[in-house]
């Protein structure tokens, strides 16, 4: 445990230490008895001072952009800027209700259609939508646009969605979710799509296919133009997972690339923060031919005022993918943060983080990694196999990644894409400096120097973090997800 | 170049470790015919004291009006401590804790928030979250169709008592799969018990209800929950986690408990903030954990035998099972639900159950105070902390009236129930005063007999 | 260096990231160019991530209360409620510049106001000046009002005050500041002050005494009426010392005991945060006598509306002590928690300080720990001479303090009062819990068990600090008190 | 209880250990007499959402003027990550780092704000803060007095061109010690070089000089400081730290550079907060430092040889040399020091100069704009980010009308340069626009063509 308790062992039985609630109050007049709960929940009773103090050492067990660089492939680790932060929580913004009415929001609303608008820009489409939380929702969005638009012309032949190989898992998950089944398409030894391949697998049943681009492999696809080709005349439609967009932000529009539809997710290309695990946003973009099936609510305008367009103002549209507006806070971060950057600013990104990544893969190629692609340019990211190294030595991708958390660097992502053996998936993003990519190159030729010389070495790390090494098997066997009181059982009910 | 440190000396420096002669050659596999030359819709960078007072004064711009709106978002106080402590960099800034042994924080904190909702919900297992509660309520019929081995129907029952927009969420997310959502019809704010019999031997996955239901009344859960396991449905129960420390918990309604929770976990020291970022709540029965879509932590033992938190029961998951995974879900809502957490610890039980009575109270005097003033009557007799007010009149021209004096006076109903008249949805939560319900019903007092509210929509009492 | 670099190691010359201020800017037009700086200063050239990074890096090696159990005796290092922090820094009193007028503050001069009134309340004193910035300001206010009040009567041979041996260093310090010299008088075996040495003490050429109730070795001047007496009797006045406030809140008077004059260190019993070092807030209370003294400015009321009182309406006032008006932001924060505490909550503070330090005496005193006054009652602090044990195994005060350290609890306060040999002056304060002082006695236990079985262990300590015991000779020797560039000698100009 | 964790059997069981029957007996020792049984004149504890309602009322009651005061405190953009870094726990409710091994986060901070603050002054040696520029000042001159061996006087030379709130805190502060201050008579707002030649001769331990001046012109300081120093006096220079990233430091001034710097350091981050807390800093030659009042950080090395931070020259302070100390400071203004060494990291030397320029440029632009206007005219020619503007009319009628339009348009020198006749001083920092300035403009335009400023005082442009 980290040598910090469970915060329910902090707690006893008695202790009323409450200053953020209203007095005693009797239980509701009125309400059947029956409806009223009989034993309290087992919440714990502490004191703010313990609740501060629990959480605040909790928080120090993390690392995390703030603390460490954190070059976690697909993820776009970058700093997150304060200001972002504090002005979507400003007392304004925070206590609006959502459905207050639109003259009530011009505020808010101005930002998110000028986040509309310029989120256009950076894809090149034509219609948005800021509704999806995070980018498997996006996904989910822009698939069920496309088996719209096939439903509508009566064409429901099309019950496939093809996926590369090296797609995230995200994207087969969402085909499924909307229905549709997945057939995969290879890879070629450059990294491109084989497009041989790619012939043989469309046809009148095929609705569409999802791509990220540059590829989770780190690459671009260079016959992207040939691959729109071939699956537009098949009568498919594109989508664009755009969780690399910040690879070709400024640079490349993946409306020119032949895309119909895409989604960005915000928390990498427009660094809102990750939370340690959301919340997101998945925004979709669309071009002409799905533009009526965006998810409602999106922004308008109408005579100077903004407003809210749902359901009855777009009568075709998908429907509603949350309760109310999605993650408005998050968008208003990305706001934010790309009004900082502006233009100039944003070419900068996919610059730096190209300069970034390209300059760690020639300095790992040049200290003897194998990288994946070596003839290939780096996008934001590249991969490294470990294949021989562990090969030699035993010592696979995993334990390298745990040494790593000793030597003070977060880990990259490892085992995936999945067609890559001992992979890791290293993006250094735009953020970070020289210094930096320097010590993180020595860690690894470090830790491959001490799997040569004592590979148990460095299959024992971690040694420095508050726990060394879980026994994962454990945890889904005996499965232990809540705690159920003192000597209590671990599985309850 | 705000954010990046690169100085000349290193651009250079790195460029020739590289082998390349520019940044803008490093673009040099995109194609000739895709590459742009930049963004000329997107206006020049703002430094951070400009749009610092863009932000300023857009959150100004629309004043702080008296809110009694509620239908699933509340206005509830959040102790300070819980967004000091949520947004330290180390639970902000970090990823999903894929690197277990560098994320004990975060794992440790979703541990305890899983014990904390499987308490509240009374049913064994949580998950980590989902994006809202009406995307929750969608999983949890998917969960409950995959798994329900009884039923072979992909049709779930439901109920008009149940909030418009979670039943428009998920008939936009069951769609793909041919889920069919059918509701039950409504009778006195309920669900219609009368309408269950000719149902009975209809094959249903489930039957999804809401407590208290969308219109602020108690659901007859009890019946409601034994019939439906009856027909061999599964149930699913819909609840308001603050009102859990009041009401029933799903796992014990009728004689074996509802078999998944879910719903919006925003009461929980979330800020209203236009819609979001807010936060879904999922719990289930042990048998049912291997269905439930999303992130799921549990505790085990380090190599030295250690206690310590991990990721668990991936199997189920997009990023190991692909195509046939319970859910595309992958980011969550983790930072919500730290703050959830936090929020939970520092009221603990007796002051979540204050806040709900509280609620309740205001709500109470809300209803007296405006059922005094001609033409409006209270619904529904029972209600929990939101009512529904019948008026002689249209409700749209009296908000709208309102609110330019700087009230918002409730959620309308005509367009989702048309079939109630003149309609409307009212809440005071805990955060409402006397004063401020007195000010309301001296405003719509004033509307009625025609005259204006005639305060500054900026001041609160 | 803590494994964290200096910023200025993280610096690049040329390295220019910045988000913070307006664009590029000509030099001023019209001043002498004489007059304008011809190298820039050595400050670092860092991006935003690089300076939070370090900054949150920083921070963690850092105790704190938010973290561990900080039992520092005389400091009070209770729980700061987060709330006074977040509501006394809302936007509208942020923004409010000192010198706009009183009308544009009645929000701010409302909060002071009834500040004042509750500061009156806590003492029973009848006027309060909330100026002072630190305990030991607001004793510089207090003395510099009795030199006054002398003078003005022409009273002017009276050039001691007294202070006891016990006293906090500040108490002579200050009447040194304020032109008085300094008399000396010892305690009694009790922890009393010695009243025939008081007597001898007194004179003629005496303004006053300098005291504080509880005194700083834990228990109370029981026979502070007769002190009283004795000192205005030979026309001296009597000034309190606030810092032990905390320990009689609710339960005793200044006023009522015969004290002319009282501070209050805010940033003690009514828990404003200390910051590392500050900000504190020592605002003055007194009796009729000096009222026309206080310092200025004072908050009052006219016709409903608040006003600054200034020297001018106060021509007897010892005059300003801040260019403006203390520090505000810290008094909104204790008027917050002295709002959230009303007089039920003020009671309890003294009442469980005192609890938890009884019983935490009574454990030491049972574990076979020597207190310095075992029969007297503890006040909220009591001290603990480890005499014997010093003797015994050389293992001394200091060294407890460091082994404190690697067990988690930051230590007593050492070696203060100077008066007790080997000492621990504990205050746990009335925010920890049973477990936490359990939990600390057995720390001390363990350690006392070391220092007999393994001496030179203790002595090692700490080790799991981020730096071992420092050499302090060196720090003072070889002063190195300033980065001045890479490669650069430490000492400078 | 808030914030007080003891259940009733922990009382119970910890009243046992102890052997007293209540809480109450613990206060046995208070002789009847003195003892009270509660605190009648306070009311009852509010709970938190009850007090965070009352302030945020209270600190939304006086709206938001546009603020063209200086005087001694300025608005400055802060950036966000300023107080989110320096509110952390960790900063935030620790103690002054008598544990060195547990406060190395602070210690080395301040090492880092020492040496900032010693490069930005062109001085050797900083200290870690006093309680704000006036006391600063006071403490400067305490220890020029006791530094310098040559003076036998207890006379400090200074100016009316230094803020006269300084000169009136030095006044209180020195008092005690029979130390008086002799001031400097004004000449076109600057300290007179022409009255210098009578003073010659008379033994003075320093002259202090503040750059630029309170009036906002630019002193002669190399002019001053060699004066100075031929006979035989210390050099006190008081700066705005802000600006010395554009003005030559004290440490440069005339041959050999002031001895001594002070100043506040509000600008640097601290918000403008009605007065505080803000902080004084301090700074001095090598040969000085053992006068130096209040805490100073040092390097050293650990038993293992790696470096650290720790206090030193303790032997200075009051709680070593007690009645000798070279002050009575003891807490000083840690948490200010925190950001402003974060503030003046991300602003850089660059970021704090192109501040410092703006300030000027825009206070040039409202000089312009307001000049324009009958019956207004610029008092002294040169200025940095501040102006004295001279008036046709008393400016106190003047400034009321502003106010009541939202627009705090300066600071009356009446009360303190009465000899300047209707004289107001003025400052436009980087935060007020174009905008702003016309706003200001035209309301006092109309206000002295007797209209009145018509605008609504909240709104911004
Ligand atoms: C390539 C790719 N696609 C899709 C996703 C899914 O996005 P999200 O986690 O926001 O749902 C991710 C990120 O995890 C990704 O890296
Ligand atoms: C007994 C006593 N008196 C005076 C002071 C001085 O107060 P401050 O540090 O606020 O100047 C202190 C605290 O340090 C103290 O403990």
């Amino acid at each position: 445990m980290s040598g910090e308790p469970l915060i329910f062992e902090h707690s006893r039985p008695g202790r009323r230490a409450p200053s953020h609630a209203p007095g005693a109050c009797a239980d509701p007049v009125g309400l059947p008895a029956g409806l009223l709960r009989t034993t309290p929940p087992l919440l714990p009773e502490v004191t703010e001072l313990q609740a501060v103090r629990h959480y605040t050492r909790l928080s120090q067990l993390n690392f995390s952009i703030d603390t460490h660089f954190y070059p976690l492939g697909s993820c776009t680790m970058k700093y997150n800027p304060r200001a972002a932060n504090s002005l979507a929580m400003l007392p304004g913004f925070l206590a609006r209700h959502p459905l207050a009415p639109a003259g009530n929001g011009q505020g808010v609303l101005a930002c998110l259609y000028e986040l509309q608008e310029m989120l256009k820009a950076v894809t090149g489409m034509q219609g948005v939508s800021l509704t999806p939380m995070a980018g498997a929702q996006g996904e989910f969005a822009g698939v069920a646009m496309i088996r719209a638009y096939h439903a509508e012309r009566g064409d429901l032949a099309r019950r496939v969605i093809i996926v590369p190989d090296a797609a995230h898992g995200t994207n087969p998950a969402t085909a499924t979710m909307c229905g549709f089944e997945v057939r995969e398409v290879p890879t070629d030894p450059q990294g491109d799509i084989d497009l041989e391949a790619l012939r043989q697998a469309v046809g009148p049943d095929v609705a569409g296919i999802m791509l990220t681009n540059p590829s989770t492999l780190g690459v671009f696809e260079r016959r992207i133009t040939e691959v729109a080709a071939i699956v537009h005349a098949a009568g498919g439609l594109l989508y664009y997972d755009g969780a690399n967009l910040n690879a070709i932000l400024g640079r490349a529009l993946p409306a020119t690339m032949g895309f119909d539809v895409v989604h960005i997710n915000l928390h990498k290309t427009f660094s809102t923060p990750h939370g340690g695990g959301g919340p997101g946003a998945g925004i979709v973009a669309v071009g002409e031919r799905l533009e009526p099936y965006l998810p409602v609510p999106i922004v308008g305008e109408r005579a100077g005022r903004f407003v809210w367009l749902t359901g009855q103002d777009r009568p075709r549209s998908i429907g509603r993918l949350s309760a109310f507006m999605g993650n408005t806070g998050i968008l208003l971060r990305a706001y934010v943060y790309m009004r900082m950057l502006g233009a100039e600013g944003m070419r900068r990104v996919s610059g730096y983080a190209a300069l970034n990544a390209n300059y760690l893969m020639a300095k790992l190629g040049q200290a003897g990694f194998e990288v994946a692609y070596p003839q290939r340019r780096a996008s934001h990211e590249f991969i490294v196999s470990l294949k021989g190294i562990a090969r030699d030595t035993g010592v696979t991708a995993m334990d390298f990644a745990k040494a790593l958390l000793d030597r003070g660097f977060h880990a990259p992502t490892t085992y995936f894409p999945l067609l890559v053996p001992e992979c890791l998936l290293i993006e250094p993003t735009e953020t970070e400096s020289r210094e930096v990519l320097d010590a993180f190159v020595a860690a690894l030729v470090a830790i491959r120097d001490q799997a040569r010389s004592d590979a148990a070495a460095v299959k024992a790390a971690p040694l420095t973090t508050p726990v060394r090494r879980l026994d994962d098997v454990r945890a889904a066997r005996d499965l232990d997800l809540a705690w159920r009181g003192h000597g209590m059982p671990a599985n309850g009910a | 170049m705000p954010f990046i440190p690169h100085t000349p000396d290193d651009v250079a420096g790195m460029l020739a470790a590289i082998g390349a002669g520019s940044i803008d050659a490093l673009f040099d596999e995109i194609p000739a015919a895709l590459a742009v030359a930049g963004l000329p819709a997107i206006g020049p960078g703002l430094s951070e004291p400009e749009v610092s007072r863009l932000m300023l004064e857009r959150a100004e711009l629309d004043g702080r009006p008296l809110c009694f709106i509620g239908a699933g978002a509340y206005e509830h106080h959040i102790p300070a401590a819980v967004w000091q402590i949520a947004t330290r960099g180390e639970f902000y800034s970090a990823y999903t804790p894929y690197q277990a042994e560098a994320s004990q924080g975060t794992l440790q904190l979703i541990y305890e928030y899983q014990s904390m909702m499987a308490s509240l919900t009374g049913l064994a297992f949580s998950n980590a979250s989902m994006y809202d509660g009406a995307t929750a309520f969608a999983e949890a019929c998917l969960m409950a169709v995959r798994a329900n081995s009884r039923s072979r129907s992909r049709r779930v029952l439901t109920t008009r008592a149940l909030s418009p927009a979670y039943r428009a969420v998920a008939r936009a997310l069951l769609a793909g799969q041919g889920i069919e959502l059918v509701e039950l019809p409504l009778e006195n704010g309920c669900s219609s018990l009368a309408a269950l019999a000719p149902l009975a031997g209809t094959d249903f996955a489930a039957l999804a209800i809401q407590q208290p239901g969308f219109l602020g009344s108690p659901e007859a859960v009890d019946e409601l929950t034994d019939w439906a396991h009856t027909q061999g449905m599964l149930v699913i129960g819909v609840c308001n986690p603050l009102l859990l420390a009041l009401l029933a918990p799903p796992g014990e309604w009728g004689t074996a408990g509802a078999d998944i929770a879910c719903g919006e976990g925003q009461p929980l020291g979330i800020p209203l903030s236009s819609g979001g970022p807010y936060f879904g709540f999922l719990t289930c029965r042990k048998a049912l954990v291997r269905q439930m879509p999303g992130r799921i932590v549990g505790r085990t033992v380090d190599v030295d035998g250690r206690p310590g938190f991990t990721l668990t029961l991936q199997a189920r998951e997009q990023h190991i099972r692909r195509s046939r995974a319970t859910s595309n879900i992958c980011t969550n809502q983790g930072l919500m639900v730290t703050a959830a957490t936090i929020f939970m610890t520092l009221l603990g039980a007796e002051g979540l159950r204050r806040v709900a009575a509280q609620c309740h109270a205001n709500t109470r005097a809300l209803v007296t105070a405006l059922t005094r003033l001609p033409g409006i009557s209270l619904a529904f007799d029972t209600f929990c902390h939101e009512a529904v007010l019948r008026f002689d009149r249209p409700v749209a021209p009296l908000l709208e009236a309102l609110a330019a004096g700087g009230i918002l006076g409730g959620y309308d109903l005509a367009d989702e129930y048309p079939d109630l008249g003149h309609a409307l949805l009212v809440c005071a939560t805990e955060m409402r005063s006397a004063a401020d319900i007195d000010r309301y019903a001296q405003a719509l007092g004033g509307i009625l007999q025609g005259t204006t509210a005639g305060r500054g929509r900026r001041s609160r009492s």
